[in-house]
C-alpha cells in the first residue's frame, strides 16, 4: 500500500501551493481560495496520520477543520463584499490605504 | 531622647508629607493664592520635620539611623528599607530647605496653571527625598525614575521658548542612562536574591556573590553611566545647559540644587559602596573627566553670553570638584565632596533664583541686555554679589571649605590632581567677576533697566535664607562636617580592606 | 516512528455536570451573546443600543462571577480537552475584565459613530468566549477552534465601520493574513499529531519527556510558534498589526490588542512550557529582540496615535516574549509568572489608553493625530491626566503596572543569565519612552493651534477609565497579590501532567490489525 | 598665663562697623556713617595699643583660641590668634595707619554718594587684614588673604559706573587669585607633610630639617609656591600688573591698601614662613632676585609716568621689591622695618597726592599741575618730607630702613653685592622720580585748567565749593593725618638705629639673622661707607631732577626725543599689559569661545547627541517602509520569516 510519506509530501505540496498562490495572486477571491488549499493540505496530512496511528481522532479533526473553514469563508466573503463596496475593486494591490 | 515610635516614623513622614500635600492640593479649588499659601505651608512643615532628623541625629556614629525595614513586595523580595546616615541626612535637609524657597520664588513668577505647578513641585520633593533615604536598591531606582517625570513636566510646561526640546532631551538622556543602572541592579538581585543595599554590600565585600568578579566591571559602569549623566560628568553634560536655560526658576533651583546631587550621591553610595575595587581601578579616567569638567566647565562658562547658561556651566565645574573628591578616596576629599554638594546646592540655588528674578523683570537672560544694574537695584546687586562670592569660594562663605578639602584630598591622592584642581579658583573668579561686571557695573546701557524694580518681599524671603546659609555654612562648617566625617570614614573602610588585600597578595 | 507511547484519553466517556462547570464562563458568555443578538431586532434604534450594551456588560460580570465559581472546581473536563487551573482562571479573569472595560467604553463610541450595536456586543462576547477557551484548552484542536472563534469575531469587529474604507481594508488584511497564519498553526497541529500520535498537550509533553524529540516535532513546533507569534504580533510576523489597528474602530483595537493577545500568550505559555518546546530558545530570543526594536524604532515617527500604539503593542509583545526564553525548569517559573503579570497590566493600561483615544477621536474618528492632542491638558485636564497615567505605565515609570511588568520580565531574564537580552530590553524601554513622551508633550507643553472639540466624558466611559486607572495603579503599587497568584499557577503549569490510565476502549482500538 | 587679651576683638570690631554701615548705612546720615566707621576702626586701634602696652608682660608667642572652624579626619583648623613681635608690629601699623586713613577719608570722600558704602568696605578691609596678621594658622591667614583681596576689589571698583575702575578691580582680584592658587598648593604640601597648618606646629616640625642645599625637596617647593602667592598679593614680577591699575580707586584706598598694608601682606607672609625659607636656599635666592629685579624694573617705569598716582604706584612696587630683597638675603627684620617705614611715608605720599588731587578738582596729570606749593603749603610740606624719606635722605625714616636692606644685601655674600648695586641704582632712580614728582607738582607755575571739566570731576570733585578751579588747601580732617604721618615718616626710622628694631624682632627671626650679623661687627666701617654712598646717590637723584625740571625744563623733552623708541616703551610700561593680553587673556577667551564652546561643546558633543536622535528618526522612517500597505508583501514577510524559522528548526532537528 502507499506509504505514509507520499501523503505527507502531497499534503505539504498542497500547503506550499496555497502559500505560493497567496503570495502571487492579486484577486482577493483567489487568495482566499489558496488559503482553503493550504487547509486542505493540512487535512490530508491529518487523515494520513490518523491512518498511521489508527486513531479516529485525526479524521474527526478534519471535519472540525472543514466546519471552521466554512465559517471562515462565510465571514471572509462578507468582508470581501464590504471591501468591494468601498473600493470597487478586488485587486489586493489596490487595497492599500493603510500603510507606513 | 524622644519616643522611638516617632523616631521610626519620622523619615517616612518627611518623605511623604509633600506627596500628601500634593494630593490635598488636587482637591483644592483653583484659587491661586490659597494654593500658593497651602504649598508654602506644606513645604515649610516638611522642612521643620526634617530638622528633627538633624537635631536627634547621633553624629558620632556612622551607621544608618532612623532605619525602617518592612517587606513591601514578597517576591522579588523588595523591602521598604529606608534610613539615614551622615551623607544622606544633609541632602534630605538640603531638599526640604530649598523647596519652600522654590515656592516663594515662584509666588509671582508662576501665574499660569498654578495648581499643576505646585502639585508637580511637591511630588518632585517627595521623589527627591526618597532617592536619598532609600536603602533598598529597588526603592532607590523607583524614586530615581520618579524624579524624572515631574522635572520634565516642570521644564516642559512652565519653561521658556525651547522648553519642549529641553524637556525631551533631559528625559530621554537620563532615561537611557538609568536603563543601564536598572540592568546592573537586576543582575545584583539575580545573583544575591536581595535588593537590600546593606545585605548586598556585605555579600559583595565578603566575596560571597557567584560570578561577581567577572561582572563587577560592567556593573560598576552600569551604575556609573547613570550617575555620570545626572551629575553631569564631562562628555555627558550637554543636556544640562539646555535644561537650565529653559526651566522655570524653581525647576532650575531643584535641578541644580538637588537633582544633580543624586548622581554624586549615587557614586558615593553605590559605586564606592558596592564596587570598591572597580572604583579604584577606574578612578584614573574618572578623575581625568572630573578635572576636565572643572576647567572646561569654567572656561565655557566664562564665555557664555547667557546668564543662566553661565551658571549652568559653573555647576558643571563645581560638580567636577565633587566627583574629583569622591574618586580621590581620601577622607579629606570625600568630606569636601559632600560639603561641596551642600554648598553648591545652596549657593547655586541662590544664583538661579537671582537670575530668575532678573528674568521676571526683563524676560531675557542675555548678559548684553543688562549692565549698570548696581545703580537701579542696589539690594539685588548686593545679594547677588554675596552669593556669587560664596560660589567663587571665598573663605568664611560655604564655597571655600568644600573646595579646599577636595583639592587637598586630590593633592593627597596625586599632587597633579590637586594642582590642576587648584587652578579652578582662578577660573571661577574669572567667569563670575566678569559676569558680575557686565551685568551690574558700568553705566546703565539699556534705559529700560533704569526702571526695573529692586527685589520685593517674596524674593528677599526666598534669596536671603540662601545667603544666610552660605554664611553659616562657611563660618561653622563643623555643624555639617561633624556628622559627615564619621559616615565618610565608614564609607572608606572597604578601601582600607581593598588596599590590605592588594598588599596581602 | 515511535509507538503512541502516551495515549492519554478521558477517564469517562460521558461528560458530567462538573465538566460544564469547568466551561461555565464560556457558556454564560455565549448565552448572553445569543441573548443580545436575539434582542437586537426587538429594541428600537436609538435608546435600544444602551440596553444591549448593559446586557452585554452584565454578561461579562456574570462571566467573571462564573469564573470565580469555576475556579473552585479545578481539574480536567470533556475528555482532557479543558483544564481548569490557576493559570486558566487567571486568564479568564483578565480577558473577561478586558471585555467589560471595552464594552463600557464602547457605549458612547457606538452612539457617536452611529453603529448598530447588536452584533457588536454579541461579537465581543463571542470573541471573549474564544479567547477564554484558548486559555483553558489543553487540546490543540480545541485551541484551534477557540482561536478561530475569537479571530473570526475580531475579523468582523475590525471592519465594523462598514462605510469607512480603512475599516474594511483593515478587516480584510486581518482576515486574510489571520487565516494564512492559522493555516500554519493548524499544519503544526497536524504534524504534532503525526509526531506524537496525540494532540493533547499533556500527552505530547509526556511523550517528549519520554524520548528525544524527532525532527517532525521541531517542524511542528515552529509552525505552532509561527501561528501564535502572528497572533501576539511578534516580529517578524507583526506586519499586519499597524494597518489593522489603524483601520479598526478604536474600542475594538483596545479589545484586539489585549484579549486575543492575552489568550494567544496563554496558549504560547502552555505550548512552550508544558510541552518543554525543543529548540525554541533562539527563535524566541531573536523574535523578542526584534519585536522590541522594530516596534520602538518604527513608533518614533508615527503621527497617528492609533498606529503609534499599534507599534507600541508590538514592542510590548517583544518585552513579554523575553519571558519565554527561559529554558531551565527553575527559571521558567519566573518567566511564566512575569508573562502573566505582563498580560494583566498591559491589558489594564492599553484598554484605558484606547478608551481615551476612542472618546477623543469623536465622530468618524476625526481626531487621531498627535497634533489633535495639542493642548488637551488645558481643554480637558482629566482626560489628559488619565491618558498620561496610561502612557507613563506604557513607558514603565514607577507607581504604574507597566513598571513592574517590565521589571519582572527583565528580572526573570537576568536571573536566567540572559544579560544581553535584558540590556537590549532596558535600552529599548528607554528609547521607547520618547514617543510616549511625545503625546504627553503635545497634551501639556504645546498650545492648541486648532483645538479639537472635547465632549464631556459620559459616566460609562468614566467608569471604564476609573477601573483601568485603578488597575494600573494597583498593579504598580501593590503588585504582590497578583504576582503571587501568577507564580502559584506557574508552578501548577510546570508540574508534570496528572497521568490518567489509558482507557481499554482505546487500547482495543490500537490493537486493531493493520 | 595672664588674663586673656581678647585679641579677637581687634578684627571683630571693624567687622561690626562694616556690618552696621553695610546694612543700615543707606538709611542713616553721613555723620552717623562717619561715627560708626571711625569709632570701630578707632576702637580696634585702641585695643591694639592696649595689647602693645601689655605686650612686655606676655610670654610669647601668645596664642588665643576662639572657636573650632572645621575638621576633616585628623586635620582640623581653628579660629585662633597668634601674637608675637612680628604680628605686633603689623598690628600697630595696620590699625594705626588704617585709623588715620579712615579719618582722612571723611574729608576726602565727603561728597561721594555711597559714602557709607566706602566706610563699610574700609572696615571690612580692616577686619580681613587683621585676620591675616593675627591668625595662628596658614588657613586663617588665607581667610584674611582672600578677604583683603575682596575688599580691594570692592574699593577699587568703588565708582562702579566707571568701567576703567571696575575692570581694574576685577584685574586686581583675578591676578592676585593666580598667586593665591600657588599659596593654596603650598598649603596642600604642608598638610600632606605635617598634617596641620597651625604655625607653631608646622614650625616645630620644620625646625629639624636641614637646609635643602641640593634644592630638591618639598620645603623648596613650598617656599617657592608661597613666594608665588606673595608675588600676587605684593605685586612682584611677574604679577605686579594689577597694582598700577588699582590707582583707579579712591586715593585713600590707594594709600591704605595699595601702599601701607595689603600689598605688604606678601612680605609678612614670607617673613612669617622664614623657617621654611631659611631651609630652602634656592627659594631664598629666587625671592631676592625677584625682589631686586622688581625694585629696579618698577622704578624705571616710574620715571616716565605723568599721572601722579601712577608714579607712586610704581614706586610702591619698587619699594616692595626692596622688602623682598631683604627677605631674600635672610634679613627679614630689615624687610619688616622697611615695611613699617614705607607704610608711613608711602601712605603719607598717597594721602598728600590725594589732597593735591582734591585741591585742584580731581586732576591727576602732573603736567597740569605745578607751582602748587603756594596754594597748598601744608600738603606740600608733608609730601616733601615723605619724599625725603623715600629717597633715603637722613634722618628720615626711609633712609634707615632702606640702608639697612642695602647693607644686609651687601654683607650677604657675593650675590649680595649684585643686589646691593642694583638696589643702589634703584635708590638713585627713586630719588630722581620722586623729586621729579615734587618739582613738577609744586614748583614752576600752575598750568591747571581753570575750569573743572575733567574726567574725575564726575565723581564728586568739582562742581562744588571749589568750582572756580582755584587750587585750595584740604580741610583739617585731611591735613591732621598728613601731619601725623609726616611726623612718623620723620622719626619712624630712628627705632632702627643701633639695630634696636632688629633685636626687638630677634625672638621671631633669631636664627635667620645670625648669618648676616656675623659679618657685621667686623665691617662697621664698610657699613658707614655704604651709607655714605647711598646718601650721595640719593642727592644725585635729587640734583638730576632739579636740573631737568627746574633749571632746564626743556631738557626732558629733548632727552625723550633723543631716545624716543626706548622712551615710548618706558612710557607704555614696557607694554607688559599688552603682552599679557596677547599671551593669556585673548587666547583664553577666544579659545574658550571658538574651540571649547562652539567646537567641542556644540559641534562635537551636542551634535553627536542630536545626530543620534535624528539618526534614530531616520532609521525609523526607513523601517516603517516595511509597511508598504500591500497585503501580499506582508504575506511575503510572514512566509519568508516562516521559511527561515522552519529551516532553522529543521537544521536544529537534524543536528540532533
Amino acid at each position: 500500500m502507499v506509504p505514509l510519506s507520499y501523503y505527507l509530501v502531497l499534503g505539504g505540496f498542497l500547503f506550499a501551493c496555497g502559500v505560493a498562490g497567496f503570495l502571487i495572486k492579486r484577486n482577493i477571491i483567489t487568495i482566499f481560495m489558496s488559503i482553503e488549499l493550504m487547509l486542505n493540505g493540512v487535512n490530508l496530512s491529518f487523515v494520513a496520520f490518523a491512518a498511521h496511528w489508527h486513531a479516529l481522532a485525526g479524521q474527526i479533526f478534519v471535519f472540525f477543520v472543514m466546519v471552521v473553514a466554512a465559517a471562515e469563508s462565510a465571514v471572509g466573503l462578507a468582508i470581501i463584499i464590504a471591501v468591494y463596496r468601498t473600493r470597487e475593486t478586488l485587486n489586493v494591490d489596490q487595497v492599500n490605504l493603510l500603510k507606513l | 531622647m524622644n519616643s522611638p515610635s516617632l523616631d521610626s516614623m519620622i523619615v517616612t513622614l518627611v518623605t511623604f508629607a509633600p506627596l500628601a500635600g500634593a494630593l490635598l492640593l488636587v482637591l483644592l479649588p483653583r484659587r491661586d493664592r490659597d494654593i500658593r499659601i497651602f504649598s508654602l505651608v506644606v513645604s515649610l512643615l516638611t522642612f521643620v520635620l526634617s530638622l528633627h532628623l538633624a537635631v536627634y541625629f547621633h553624629r558620632a556614629q556612622s551607621g544608618f539611623q532612623y532605619e525602617i525595614d518592612k517587606p513591601w513586595i514578597s517576591s522579588p523580595n523588595i523591602h521598604y528599607h529606608i534610613g539615614i546616615d551622615g551623607i544622606s541626612l544633609w541632602l534630605v535637609i538640603l531638599t526640604t530647605f530649598l523647596t519652600p524657597l522654590c515656592v516663594l520664588i515662584s509666588w509671582k513668577s508662576v501665574h499660569d496653571r498654578v495648581k499643576e505647578f505646585f502639585i508637580i513641585l511637591l511630588i518632585l520633593e517627595t521623589a527627591l527625598i526618597g532617592v536619598f533615604i532609600s536603602l533598598d536598591l529597588f526603592l532607590f531606582y523607583f524614586f530615581w525614575e520618579a524624579t524624572l517625570i515631574p522635572m520634565a513636566l516642570l521644564i516642559g510646561i512652565f519653561g521658556h521658548e525651547r522648553k519642549v526640546y529641553a524637556a525631551v532631551k533631559f528625559f530621554v538622556y537620563t532615561m537611557i542612562a538609568s536603563a543601564f543602572m536598572l540592568a546592573a541592579i537586576l543582575w545584583l538581585y539575580a545573583h544575591t536574591g536581595s535588593f537590600d543595599f546593606v545585605t548586598i554590600r556585605d555579600r559583595v565585600l565578603s566575596g560571597a556573590v557567584p560570578g561577581f568578579p567577572a561582572a563587577a566591571q560592567w556593573l560598576f559602569l552600569g551604575f556609573f553611566i547613570a550617575f555620570a549623566v545626572k551629575v553631569p560628568v564631562f562628555p555627558f553634560h550637554t543636556w544640562l545647559p539646555d535644561a537650565h536655560v529653559e526651566a522655570p526658576t524653581a525647576g532650575s533651583v531643584l535641578l541644580a540644587g538637588v537633582l544633580l546631587k543624586m548622581g554624586t550621591y549615587g557614586m558615593l553610595r553605590f559605586n564606592l559602596g558596592l564596587f570598591p575595587e572597580q572604583a579604584r581601578s577606574n578612578a584614573w579616567w574618572i578623575v581625568i573627566l572630573a578635572l576636565i569638567g572643572i576647567i572646561y566647565g569654567a572656561l565655557v562658562a566664562m564665555v557664555q553670553p547667557n546668564l543662566k547658561k553661565l551658571v549652568a556651566y559653573s555647576s558643571i565645574s563645581h560638580l567636577g570638584f565633587v566627583v574629583l573628591g569622591i574618586f580621590s578616596f581620601t577622607q579629606s576629599g570625600l568630606n569636601g565632596a559632600m560639603f561641596v554638594m551642600l554648598a553648591h546646592g545652596v549657593s547655586t540655588g541662590g544664583l538661579f533664583m537671582l537670575t530668575g528674578i532678573l528674568h521676571e523683570r526683563r524676560h531675557t537672560y542675555e548678559i548684553s541686555e543688562f549692565g549698570g544694574l548696581a545703580g537701579p537695584t542696589p539690594i539685588y546687586a548686593a545679594s547677588f554679589l554675596f552669593i556669587l562670592l560664596a560660589s567663587a569660594g571665598l573663605p568664611l562663605l560655604n564655597g571655600f571649605i568644600g573646595e579646599f578639602l577636595v583639592m587637598n584630598g586630590a593633592f593627597e591622592a596625586r599632587a597633579v590632581y590637586g594642582v590642576l584642581a587648584a587652578t579652578g579658583v582662578i577660573w571661577s573668579a574669572c567667569y563670575l567677576l566678569w559676569m558680575y561686571q557686565r551685568v551690574f557695573y558700568g553705566k546703565v546701557t539699556h534705559p529700560v533697566n533704569n526702571s526695573i524694580g529692586d527685589m520685593d518681599g517674596f524674593e528677599m524671603a526666598a534669596v536671603w535664607p540662601c545667603a544666610a546659609a552660605t554664611l553659616v555654612m562657611g563660618v561653622a562648617p563643623i555643624l555639617w562636617l561633624g556628622a559627615i566625617d564619621p559616615a565618610i570614614h565608614a564609607a572608606l573602610t572597604p578601601f582600607a580592606q581593598v588596599v590590605s588585600k592588594v598588599v596581602g597578595q | 516512528m515511535t509507538m503512541p507511547a502516551a495515549f492519554v484519553q478521558t477517564s469517562q466517556a460521558i461528560p458530567l455536570g462538573v465538566d460544564y462547570i469547568r466551561i461555565l464562563p464560556e457558556l454564560v458568555l455565549s448565552a448572553f451573546g445569543i441573548l443580545v443578538m436575539v434582542l437586537e431586532p426587538l429594541v428600537d434604534e436609538r435608546n435600544g443600543q444602551k440596553v444591549l450594551g448593559w446586557i452585554a456588560f452584565v454578561g461579562t460580570l456574570a462571566g467573571l462571577g462564573s469564573t470565580w465559581y469555576m475556579s473552585m472546581s479545578p481539574g480536567l473536563a470533556f475528555s482532557n480537552m479543558v483544564r481548569v487551573d490557576g493559570f486558566s482562571v487567571f486568564f479568564h479573569f483578565v480577558i473577561i475584565a478586558i471585555a467589560s472595560g471595552v464594552i463600557l467604553s464602547s457605549f458612547e463610541y457606538m452612539a457617536v459613530q452611529r453603529i448598530r450595536a447588536g452584533e457588536y456586543y454579541a461579537l465581543i462576547l463571542f470573541g471573549v468566549v474564544g479567547a477564554a477557551l484558548m486559555s483553558s484548552a489543553i487540546e490543540l484542536v480545541l485551541i484551534f477552534i477557540a482561536l478561530e472563534i475569537s479571530s473570526i469575531s475580531s475579523y468582523i469587529l475590525a471592519g465594523f465601520r462598514r462605510n469607512q474604507a480603512a475599516s474594511s481594508e483593515a478587516s480584510l488584511k486581518y482576515f486574510l493574513l489571520g487565516s494564512f497564519a492559522t493555516a500554519f498553526f493548524l499544519y503544526g497541529v497536524a504534524l504534532m499529531f503525526g509526531a506524537t500520535g496525540s494532540t493533547n498537550i499533556d500527552a505530547i509533553s509526556r511523550t517528549l519527556a519520554a524520548a528525544p524529540a524527532p525532527l517532525l516535532v521541531y517542524v511542528a513546533m515552529v509552525l505552532l510558534l509561527i501561528g501564535l507569534g502572528f497572533k501576539v504580533a511578534a516580529a517578524p510576523l507583526h506586519v499586519w498589526t499597524p494597518d489593522v489597528y489603524e483601520g479598526s474602530p478604536a474600542p475594538v483595537v483596545g479589545f484586539m490588542s489585549t484579549a486575543p493577545k492575552a489568550a494567544a500568550f496563554a496558549v504560547l505559555l502552555r505550548v512552550v512550557f508544558s510541552i518543554n518546546a525543543p529548540g525554541r530558545f533562539w527563535l524566541i530570543w531573536v523574535a523578542a529582540a526584534l519585536s522590541m526594536t522594530l516596534g520602538n524604532v518604527s513608533a518614533l515617527v508615527q503621527n497617528n496615535v492609533k498606529r503609534l500604539l499599534a507599534y507600541s503593542s508590538i514592542a510590548h509583545a517583544g518585552y513579554q516574549l523575553m519571558a519565554f526564553a527561559m529554558i531551565s525548569r527553575e527559571t521558567s517559573g519566573d518567566g511564566i509568572s512575569a508573562a502573566m503579570f505582563y498580560a494583566a497590566s498591559y491589558a489594564a493600561m492599553n484598554v484605558g489608553a484606547f478608551a481615551v483615544v476612542s472618546h477623543f477621536a469623536n465622530a468618524g474618528e476625526r481626531y487621531v493625530t498627535l497634533e489633535d492632542y495639542e493642548g488637551l491638558g488645558r481643554s480637558s485636564p482629566i482626560l489628559a491626566a488619565t491618558l498620561t497615567i496610561f502612557l507613563l505605565s506604557l513607558i514603565g515609570i514607577p507607581m504604574t503596572g507597566g513598571f513592574f511588568a517590565k521589571f519582572y520580565v527583565f528580572g526573570a531574564a537576568m536571573k536566567a543569565h540572559l544579560v544581553w537580552l535584558t540590556v537590549i530590553g532596558v535600552v529599548n524601554s528607554a528609547i521607547g519612552s520618547y514617543y510616549y513622551l511625545r503625546i504627553i508633550v503635545m497634551m501639556y507643553m504645546r498650545e492648541a493651534r486648532k483645538p479639537a472639540p472635547v465632549t464631556p466624558i459620559p459616566a460609562t466611559l468614566g467608569l471604564a477609565l476609573a477601573i483601568s486607572v485603578l488597575a494600573t495603579l494597583y498593579l504598580g503599587i501593590l503588585p504582590n497579590r497578583v504576582l503571587q497568584y501568577a507564580q502559584e499557577s506557574a508552578q501548577e503549569l510546570l508540574a508534570p501532567p496528572s497521568s490518567v490510565p489509558a482507557p481499554p476502549a482505546l487500547q482495543a482500538q490500537t490493537a486493531l490489525p493493520q | 598665663m595672664t588674663a586673656s587679651l581678647n585679641l579677637w576683638l581687634i578684627p571683630v570690631l571693624p567687622l561690626a562697623g562694616a556690618a552696621i554701615n553695610g546694612f543700615l548705612g543707606k538709611k542713616s546720615s553721613r555723620t552717623a556713617a562717619t561715627t560708626i566707621g571711625l569709632v570701630f576702626s578707632g576702637a580696634a586701634f585702641a585695643w591694639a595699643l592696649y595689647v602693645a602696652a601689655r605686650f612686655s608682660a606676655l610670654d610669647l608667642p601668645y596664642q588665643e583660641y576662639l572657636a573650632h572652624w572645621f575638621r576633616s579626619g585628623t586635620f582640623s583648623v581653628d579660629f585662633a590668634f597668634y601674637l608675637d613681635q612680628l604680628s605686633l608690629v603689623m598690628l600697630l601699623v595696620v590699625t594705626g595707619v588704617g585709623f588715620l586713613i579712615h579719618i582722612y577719608s571723611v574729608g576726602y570722600m565727603w561728597e561721594e554718594e555711597g559714602y557709607y558704602r566706602f566706610f563699610a568696605y574700609l572696615n571690612l578691609f580692616m577686619f580681613f587684614m587683621l585676620m591675616l596678621i593675627l591668625s595662628n594658622s596658614y588657613l586663617g591667614m588665607f581667610i584674611g588673604w582672600e578677604g583683603v583681596g575682596l575688599a580691594s576689589y570692592l574699593l577699587i571698583g568703588f565708582w562702579f559706573t566707571k568701567d576703567s575702575a571696575v575692570s581694574a578691580g576685577k584685574k586686581a582680584f583675578i591676578v592676585t587669585r593666580i598667586g593665591d592658587c600657588g599659596f593654596l598648593i603650598a598649603l596642600f604640601l604642608l598638610v600632606q607633610h605635617f598634617g596641620t597648618l597651625n604655625f607653631t606646629q608646622v614650625f616645630e616640625q620644620v625646625r629639624p630639617f636641614a637646609p635643602e642645599n641640593a634644592g630638591a625637596g618639598f620645603l623648596t617647593a613650598t617656599a617657592l609656591l608661597l613666594m608665588f602667592g606673595a608675588c600676587g598679593k605684593s605685586a612682584q614680577l611677574p604679577l605686579y600688573v594689577w597694582l598700577p591699575d588699582a590707582m583707579e580707586g579712591p586715593t585713600p584706598v590707594s594709600a591704605l591698601i595699595h601702599a601701607a598694608t595689603m600689598v605688604t601682606a606678601g612680605v609678612y607672609m614670607v617673613s612669617r614662613s622664614h623657617m621654611i625659607f631659611e631651609r630652602a636656599p634656592i627659594a631664598l635666592t629666587v625671592v631676592a632676585v625677584i625682589g631686586t629685579l622688581t625694585a629696579f624694573f618698577a622704578s624705571t617705569i616710574g620715571v616716565a609716568q605723568m599721572d601722579i598716582k601712577k608714579v607712586l604706584a610704581y614706586s610702591t612696587v619698587s619699594q616692595l621689591g626692596y622688602m623682598f630683597m631683604a627677605c631674600g638675603v635672610g634679613a627679614f627684620s630689615a624687610g619688616i622695618f622697611h615695611l613699617m617705614t614705607h607704610a608711613f611715608f608711602k601712605g603719607l605720599l598717597f594721602l598728600a597726592a590725594g589732597s593735591v588731587i582734591h585741591g585742584i578738582g580731581g586732576e591727576q596729570d602732573m603736567r597740569k599741575m605745578g607751582g602748587l606749593r603756594s596754594y597748598i603749603p601744608v600738603t606740600f610740606g608733608t609730601m616733601f618730607i615723605a619724599t625725603l624719606a623715600i629717597s633715603g635722605i637722613p634722618p628720615f625714616a626711609g633712609f634707615w630702613s632702606k640702608d639697612e636692606i642695602l647693607w644686609k644685601a651687601f654683607s650677604s655674600g657675593p650675590a649680595g653685592r649684585v643686589y646691593w648695586l642694583i638696589g643702589l641704582i634703584t635708590a638713585f632712580i627713586t630719588s630722581f622720580y620722586m623729586f621729579r614728582l615734587i618739582f613738577m607738582t609744586f614748583f614752576g607755575d600752575y598750568h591747571g585748567a581753570h575750569v573743572d571739566e575733567h574726567g574725575q570731576g564726575s565723581h564728586g570733585h568739582g562742581g562744588d565749593s571749589h568750582g572756580h578751579g582755584e587750587p585750595h588747601e584740604s580741610p583739617m580732617v585731611m591735613l591732621v593725618p598728613l601731619m601725623i604721618l609726616a611726623f612718623l615718616a620723620t622719626v619712624g626710622g630712628l627705632v632702627g638705629i643701633g639695630d634696636r628694631f632688629e633685636h626687638f624682632l630677634a625672638p621671631v627671626f633669631g636664627s635667620g639673622e645670625v648669618a648676616a650679623a656675623a659679618g657685621e661687627a667686623a665691617s662697621r666701617g664698610t657699613e658707614f661707607l655704604l651709607m655714605g654712598i647711598s646718601i650721595t646717590v640719593a642727592f644725585l637723584g635729587l640734583a638730576l631732577a632739579y636740573v631737568l625740571y627746574i633749571s632746564k625744563p626743556y631738557l626732558p623733552q629733548k632727552i625723550a626725543d633723543g631716545l624716543n623708541g626706548f622712551y615710548t616703551t618706558v612710557v607704555n610700561k614696557y607694554y607688559v599689559d599688552e603682552i599679557y593680553a596677547r599671551l593669556f587673556v585673548k587666547p583664553l577667551v577666544d579659545g574658550s569661545t571658538r574651540i571649547l564652546w562652539h567646537g567641542v561643546d556644540q559641534k562635537m558633543i551636542d551634535n553627536t547627541v542630536n545626530d543620534a536622535a535624528d539618526g534614530a528618526r531616520k532609521v525609523s522612517d526607513e523601517v516603517r517602509h516595511m509597511q508598504s500597505g500591500n497585503l501580499r508583501s506582508y504575506a511575503s514577510w510572514i512566509a519568508a520569516a516562516s521559511a527561515v524559522m522552519i529551516a532553522y528548526m529543521i537544521w536544529l532537528g537534524v543536528g540532533r
